[in-house]
């Protein structure tokens, strides 16, 4: 057996969660969570987006890839979207994502919709640390490591108009 | 003055792209007149010796075409590099991963497994397994190993040019030919192809209609597919609108739905997530249960929306598939 | 309609007359009961007094035993003793809502081989007869219509305290639509879920038999001349306990106090003998003529 | 579409100002560490922290460096953008640079207010800093969009909130529009007898304001009328009211009541309760619902006239109208508007007494609320003025319980605010009328207003007897001879430690202020926020008390929470002004957040022109792209998360932007 990078233990392992919240209701819960003072888990990373609809796959992709552990998405209520319909659109691209990600071995919990209107603070609390203790649970997001040329190519020159003036069709 | 020297190279591929230089048809006269190749396996007797006699940098341009998977791959995408003035990835196996990237969904291990033992047409009742190594009367020989994941052309060597498609259209290789012998060429790292979506010159768009068109997915053999009108319209799963065009719609004029082998433009990270986000946002249910309902029309999402490409995008490969070593 | 039956200790026992009743109306409504196998004490009362998780423990093996019985179809146990009713939804609740209770109990239910996983719906046998069986069915079924008897409805604490999951905490009325339903008159009066007394009458008789007292004695002031009930120790401590009443406040008592299921099976044309009428103290028929 | 692309020689130079905020930050992010550690990171070039950033001085120490260092982009770490945004974009465009080179790092509402481990929130704002100092090297320099405001604004209930609104409004040379869903205005003040603590009479007060809406020339009164719809913006909105068929012509009805005497259901118990007063008498099927109804003017109740049920019926009423009022055929008229702002002044709805069955309401007669009190004793109310009981007698004793709906986890926590003033009112009233004894059940008194604890020594001294307890039920459970044929109130008194019984002849519960029904189709209908218990969700509970987040739609009155008159009238007054403040300067500045497509970029795949909830983007069919129309935009993104070619890309939203975000709160840690 080759040695992999050991799992890190349990312990002193804090998950990186990055939130995509959107403008008018999670973003407004979780400052209403901050002037309630709610205390919950630092894990989490707010970014904001005008609105759910906003949230693009590719983002959550590319959080993970960039190391996060955990992606949270958060928009208005069904119904209650400052946009008619963003959260409806953000909730069909993100259950076919979720299809993927399960093909792609990505846990389930890592990725995660919530609808949160602006007066729940106390539900942006409970569900950042209810993400924070399963992804807790889970370890680090490992995904794959992407390879790249490990040294630079021994030809030196791409002298382009070397190669044009050698060729004339 | 000589020629410019000449290279192509297949890796883990079907041979298609060496079809797809065929398929240039009388052209093909044209090349081999403007240019010398030296390396050819396919269809000139060159062996690696010849290449590795060859001074670092000897030959103008090499195309290799196929995903790189084993030692051996790696080993010859290295020496061609070197070898190489200009390298092109030519192919979506080479340019993405292609078809056999789709193979980053299991471990090495889950693939021996199914093809040396599960698989219902095998019969190895010793349970053999590839080596590397085997005692052969003549000495012990030492074969190419395969590798944990299928990486794509740049993921082992730098790649200066692509052309996608699978295989690409001549008309993109003539392209690339021309333009390396006018040494017109696009900033390092181009792909060479147009950079709008195949919707751009569908012939079928204007039946496509402007708005969320989606409540069922099918697949090609469950309707009658109309010849003329929009496929994702009929509810099949065209990934035009995601898919650089340059192929000149030949599925589409196929009454087929586009499957993506040209890969996504150049503004787009990752071409399956665009076809998610696209097709997620125009399915027209609200409710969640109707939204599984549909989506049940998708039963195999990665290979479908990334059946060229998983080892180019952002996820690379299944978690957990390089963890064990996966040696019989 | 087809249930699982609990009908733990009493209805064997001093309530067996509650037992007969139901059973016998239920038949005659074609609804199906079928007994829980092997069930045990529902851990109610005392034992929940001296340790509540040894009777949580008790409690969730009958929920168990039914759910295995279900065989992954969903199970819905009567239990018909408003004490049986309170303890199988007490342990149901907690074991969902505390973890510590459903490590514990999951763990005690493990050493006997069994599980379980919250899949039983626990319910009254009134709460059947309202919203399943239905006030219009009933009124199809009736045949022996009660105009004689002004019932005074005695739900009892436990049927709607603490979980009210189908009647009003404070003012009931399922049992009063039940007895309009059957032709008799319900009173209108405000202790229909106050304390009986409960086991006080039997540890400090003041306080018990005062609290039994104000319910009958309010009964009689609002015009009743029968008292149902749907616990079996309300019934017995409102009707065993009279003549000890009489004597500590000065008057007669010949109060009825029946099941709601023996009126409904009287209702229903089902002889009193079937109903267990014979085994009370006070005569149903004694006090029709006081009314 | 206002776009500058950034030019090889526009490096960005980032100033970044990490905020204490007093100690609100600097008690738990060390922030000394996070202006180093911004310090270090790429672009930085000038790296503080300050004790109030948003202070003047704060703000000017910007603007210096702005102009000393040339800095071309600013990353404030403080509070949250919705709070401070608006405010360092001004100091960045007042010092010359671009406002939206400014970027915001929440690092108070997000980081220091929610996090235990002081370690933990310097390491969460290092990461927000981070971000915020890659997303500002992507920005753009934008132009805010200017929109003309229409000067109309529209009134949206007809209570004291709206009224007062509504009046201020035209007073200033505003039109206003002002929708009442009843047949009259004057919503629940008008019901009311007496407003503490002066008791003025409440109609003596209210009626003056009723007439001037109705003849104020800048006012159009419709009532009997809904919102139905709202589309547009801050600004520009178009609504769409239904105008409910009344079946009586409003501009020839006089309200001389012929009709009513006419009309054929004479009866009593096939006529129906009286909304306006609470159900204490009854009213035939036309009717005006009280003699100073505004308009004055009768309605038909197509739910009980026999004409418009059955379609049979003597059309008495018809005969009797002399004007010829009576229009059968009346039908609802959608009637179309455009408004460039909208107060909400929905009000709100008394608790319902009868989801406490243990008190008794609805069960026992002589249990009233405080509102059919106030119809008790209005003298034009149903008893004329007395204090009479169901059962036509007068109570002797009578019991007043507090906190019905209130303070109660059952139904609503939070505490009405007026019922303590309005149980003290009753308690007040009933004895002057009827010189019964009373008792005042109360949790705690809460009379913390200009007058209000006056009034409760007031009452004290007439001699209502106070008890401190949560009243636990009323019964008509006797239990000794005196309390026969009463109610009797169960209380532990807590003052003195025991279970009382107080018989008493009546009941008045003071129940408490809850949401109106619809409010959730509201919030929806006017796209605006509610807070958890329902009502409608202000912007910023301090600074912004009165809009919503929504712009151009602002809150008045007990829609937004309870509130008594003299707080309603309050409130109505600054929401009239904060509207007028918009639709008086006759622009407003639009967020420049919109979305645009790169023509060269977009294959005409459609994907995005029916996502957009706006209808912004159309198809340019011979360019064979999609466009998006920028006056339309709101600037949600949604079609720029779905474009499969990235083409489409929204201003200060780009995904570029968002990835360097991305990058930003993992990269350095």
């Amino acid at each position: 057996m080759s040695k992999d990078t050991p799992l890190p233990s349990a312990e002193g392992f804090e998950p990186r969660i990055v939130a995509f919240f959107c403008n008018w209701c999670t973003y407004t819960a979780s400052d209403l969570a901050g002037t309630s003072r709610m205390q919950y888990a630092p894990n989490t990373r707010v970014i904001r987006v005008m609105c759910s609809g906003r949230i693009d796959p590719r983002f959550v992709l590319q959080t993970l890839r960039e190391g996060a552990d955990g992606v949270l998405l958060g928009g208005c209520r069904p119904g209650d979207c400052h946009y008619q319909s963003g959260n409806y659109k953000c909730l069909r691209r993100f259950k076919l994502l979720k299809r993927y990600l399960a093909q792609m071995g990505v846990e389930n919990e890592r990725v995660r919709l919530e609808w949160i209107a602006a007066s729940e603070g106390d539900r942006v609390q409970k569900v950042t640390n209810e993400m924070v203790e399963q992804i807790r649970k889970l370890g680090h997001c490992r995904l794959e490591q992407i390879p790249r040329p490990e040294t630079e190519p021994a030809a030196e020159t791409h002298d382009l108009e070397q190669v044009g003036a050698g060729g004339m069709i | 003055m000589s020629k410019p020297k000449a290279g192509f190279y297949w890796c883990a591929s079907c041979g298609g792209c060496e079809e797809s230089v065929v398929d240039l048809a009388e052209d093909i006269l044209g090349v081999v007149e403007a240019i010398d190749f030296v390396f050819f396996p396919v269809a000139m007797d060159f062996k690696r010796e010849d290449v590795e006699a060859m001074e670092d940098g000897e030959m103008t341009v090499c195309f290799i075409n196929g995903a790189i998977r084993s030692s051996e791959q790696r080993e010859m995408a290295e020496l061609l590099r070197r070898k190489s003035q200009v390298l092109i990835a030519y192919g979506s196996c080479s340019y993405q991963g292609g078809i056999p990237g789709l193979a980053n969904l299991c471990s090495r291990e889950e693939i021996f497994k199914f093809v040396y033992h599960d698989s219902p047409s095998t019969d190895n009742p010793q349970g053999t397994r590839p080596q590397v190594r085997f005692d052969a009367p003549e000495g012990e020989l030492e074969l190419p190993s395969l590798d944990k994941e299928v990486k794509s052309l740049d993921q082992v060597v730098e790649v200066d040019y692509y052309i996608p498609g699978c295989a690409p259209p001549t008309a993109l290789l003539k392209a690339a030919v021309e333009a390396l012998l006018s040494g017109d060429m696009p900033p390092k790292g181009s792909v060479i192809a147009p950079d709008t979506a195949l919707c751009d010159d569908c012939p079928r768009i204007d039946t496509k209609p402007a708005e969320p068109l989606i409540t069922e997915f099918k697949r090609p053999w469950q309707i009658q597919i109309d010849h003329e009108k929009c496929l994702l319209a009929q509810g099949l799963l065209c990934l035009g609108p995601a898919t650089r065009g340059g192929c000149d719609h030949a599925c589409i004029d196929g009454n087929m739905p586009c499957s993506g082998c040209m890969g996504p433009v150049s503004r787009v990270r990752d071409q399956g997530a665009a076809i998610i986000s696209a097709l997620g946002s125009l399915l027209n249910h609200d409710d969640p249960d109707e939204i599984d309902k549909a989506l049940d029309g998708i039963p195999d999402p990665a290979g479908t929306f990334y059946r060229y490409g998983i080892p180019h995008s952002t996820l690379y490969a299944r978690c957990g598939i390089t963890a064990g070593n996966g040696e019989s | 309609m087809k249930y699982l039956y609990y009908p733990g200790c009493s209805l064997k026992g001093s309530g067996r007359s509650y037992e007969e009743s139901l059973l016998a109306s239920f038949k005659k409504l074609g609804v199906e009961m079928h007994e829980l196998p092997d069930w045990n004490c529902c851990g109610a009362t005392a034992y929940m007094a001296v340790d509540e998780m040894k009777a949580f423990a008790l409690a969730a093996r009958n929920l168990a035993l039914a759910e295995r019985y279900g065989d992954g179809e969903p199970v819905t146990l009567v239990a018909p003793c408003n004490a049986c009713y309170l303890a199988l939804m007490k342990v149901q609740k907690y074991m969902a809502e505390y973890d510590e209770v459903g490590r514990t109990i999951s763990d005690a239910l493990a050493s006997a081989d069994l599980s379980y996983r919250g899949g039983v719906r626990v319910r009254q046998s009134l709460d059947v007869l309202l919203n399943d069986v239905g006030l219009d069915l009933l009124a199809e079924k009736i045949n022996h219509p009660l105009g004689q008897w002004k019932v005074a409805c005695y739900y009892g604490c436990q049927a709607v305290r603490p979980f009210a999951p189908f009647d009003d905490e404070y003012n009931p009325m399922s049992m009063d639509h039940l007895m309009r339903s059957i032709g008799a008159e319900p009173v209108d009066w405000p202790l229909k879920a106050r304390c009986c007394g409960g086991t006080l009458t039997g540890t400090i008789p003041t306080v018990g038999l005062r609290l039994s007292y104000i319910i009958l004695r309010e009964a009689i002031d609002r015009g009743a001349n029968v008292v149902a009930t749907a616990c079996p120790l309300c019934q017995f401590n409102l009707e065993c306990y009279q003549s000890q009443m009489g004597r500590e406040y000065g008057e007669d008592l010949d109060m009825p106090i029946v099941y709601y299921s023996q009126l409904l099976g009287q209702a229903l044309g089902i002889d009193d003998r079937s109903l267990g009428l014979q085994r009370h103290f006070v005569p149903l028929t004694a006090a029709a003529a006081v009314g | 579409m206002i776009m500058h692309r950034k030019s090889p020689e526009d490096q960005p130079r980032i100033g970044v100002y990490v905020c204490h905020c007093g100690v609100n930050i600097a008690a738990k992010v060390d922030v000394e560490h996070v202006r180093d550690f911004a310090a270090s990171l790429p672009g930085v070039v000038v790296s503080r922290d300050y004790k109030f950033a948003c202070s003047d001085p704060g703000q000017e120490l910007i603007q210096k460096d702005i102009r000393e260092h040339d800095l071309n982009r600013i990353v404030v770490a403080s509070c949250s953008p919705q709070l401070h945004e608006r405010t360092f974009r001004r100091t960045c465009a007042d010092a010359g640079l671009s406002p939206f080179f400014f970027q915001m790092a929440n690092i108070r509402e997000h980081v220091s207010w929610v996090t235990v481990d002081p370690g933990a929130a310097t390491t969460k704002a290092r990461a927000l800093v981070a971000a915020a100092v890659r997303r500002v090297a992507r920005a753009e320099a934008l132009a805010l969009r200017q929109v003309p405001v229409r000067p109309e604004v529209l009134v949206v209930g007809g209570g004291i909130a709206g009224i007062h609104s509504a009046l201020t409004l035209a007073n200033a040379g505003k039109k206003v529009f002002l929708v009442e869903r009843e047949p009259t205005i004057g919503g629940h003040m008008a019901q009311l007898d007496k407003t503490f603590p002066t008791m003025d009479c409440s109609a003596c007060i209210l009626t003056p304001k009723m007439s001037d809406v109705k003849n104020h020339p800048n006012i159009t009164m419709w009532t009997y009328s809904e919102v139905d719809e709202v589309s547009g913006f801050t600004g520009n909105f178009k609504v769409k009211v239904r105008r409910k068929a009344r079946y009586i012509k409003e501009e020839l009805c006089v309200g001389c009541g012929d009709c009513v005497d006419a009309c054929v259901m004479k009866k009593e118990k096939v006529q129906v309760p009286d909304e306006f007063n609470v159900g204490l008498s009854k009213r035939k099927a036309v009717y005006m619902p009280f003699p100073q109804a505004t308009p004055a003017c009768m309605v038909i109740d197509p739910k009980q006239c026999l004409q418009l049920m059955k379609g049979k019926c003597a059309q008495t009423c018809v005969d009797a109208c002399e004007r010829a009022a009576v229009d059968f055929d009346q039908t609802d008229e959608i009637v179309e508007i455009d408004v460039g702002a909208i107060v909400m002044a929905t009000g709100f709805r008394p608790f319902d007494a009868k989801r406490i069955p243990e008190y008794g309401y609805g069960r026992f007669d002589h249990v009233y609320t405080t509102l059919e009190v106030e119809r008790l004793v209005n003298a034009s109310g149903p008893t004329g003025g007395e204090v009479v009981l169901r059962d036509g007698t007068v109570p002797k004793t009578v019991g007043v319980i507090h906190c019905v709906g209130s303070r109660d986890r059952r139904h609503n926590a939070y505490c009405s605010k007026v019922c303590c003033m309005a149980a003290l009112k009753m308690a007040h009233l009933v004895k002057e009328r009827t010189g019964a004894e009373v008792f005042d059940f109360y949790v705690d008194m809460r009379t913390p207003s200009k007058g209000y604890e006056e009034f409760y020594d007031q009452v004290l001294s007439e001699g209502v007897q106070f008890i401190r307890g949560r009243v636990a039920e009323v019964t008509d459970w006797a239990m000794t001879p005196e309390e026969e044929g009463k109610l009797v109130i169960r209380v532990e008194d807590t003052l003195i430690g025991v279970a009382r019984r107080v018989p008493v002849d009546m009941v008045i519960l003071a129940v408490g202020l809850e949401p109106q029904v619809d409010t959730a189709e509201m919030q929806r209908r006017f796209n605006i926020s509610c807070s958890q218990e329902g009502f409608f969700l202000e912007r910023h509970p301090k600074l912004a008390p009165v809009s919503t987040f929504t712009d151009g739609i602002f809150l008045a009155g007990a829609c937004q929470g309870p509130k008594d008159i003299p707080e309603v009238v309050a409130q109505a007054g600054a929401a009239a002004a904060e509207a007028l403040a918009l639709v008086d300067r006759g622009h407003v500045d639009i967020e420049p957040n919109t979305a645009w497509i790169e023509e060269e970029a977009c294959s005409g795949c459609k994907t995005c022109i029916p996502l957009c909830p706006f209808n912004a983007i159309t198809r340019d069919e011979e360019k064979a792209i999609a466009v998006v129309n920028d006056a339309m935009c709101k600037g949600c993104g949604t079609c720029v998360a779905a474009c499969p070619s990235g083409a489409a890309q929204q201003n200060m939203f780009t995904d570029e932007q968002i990835y360097e975000e991305i990058e930003g709160v993992l990269a350095y840690v």
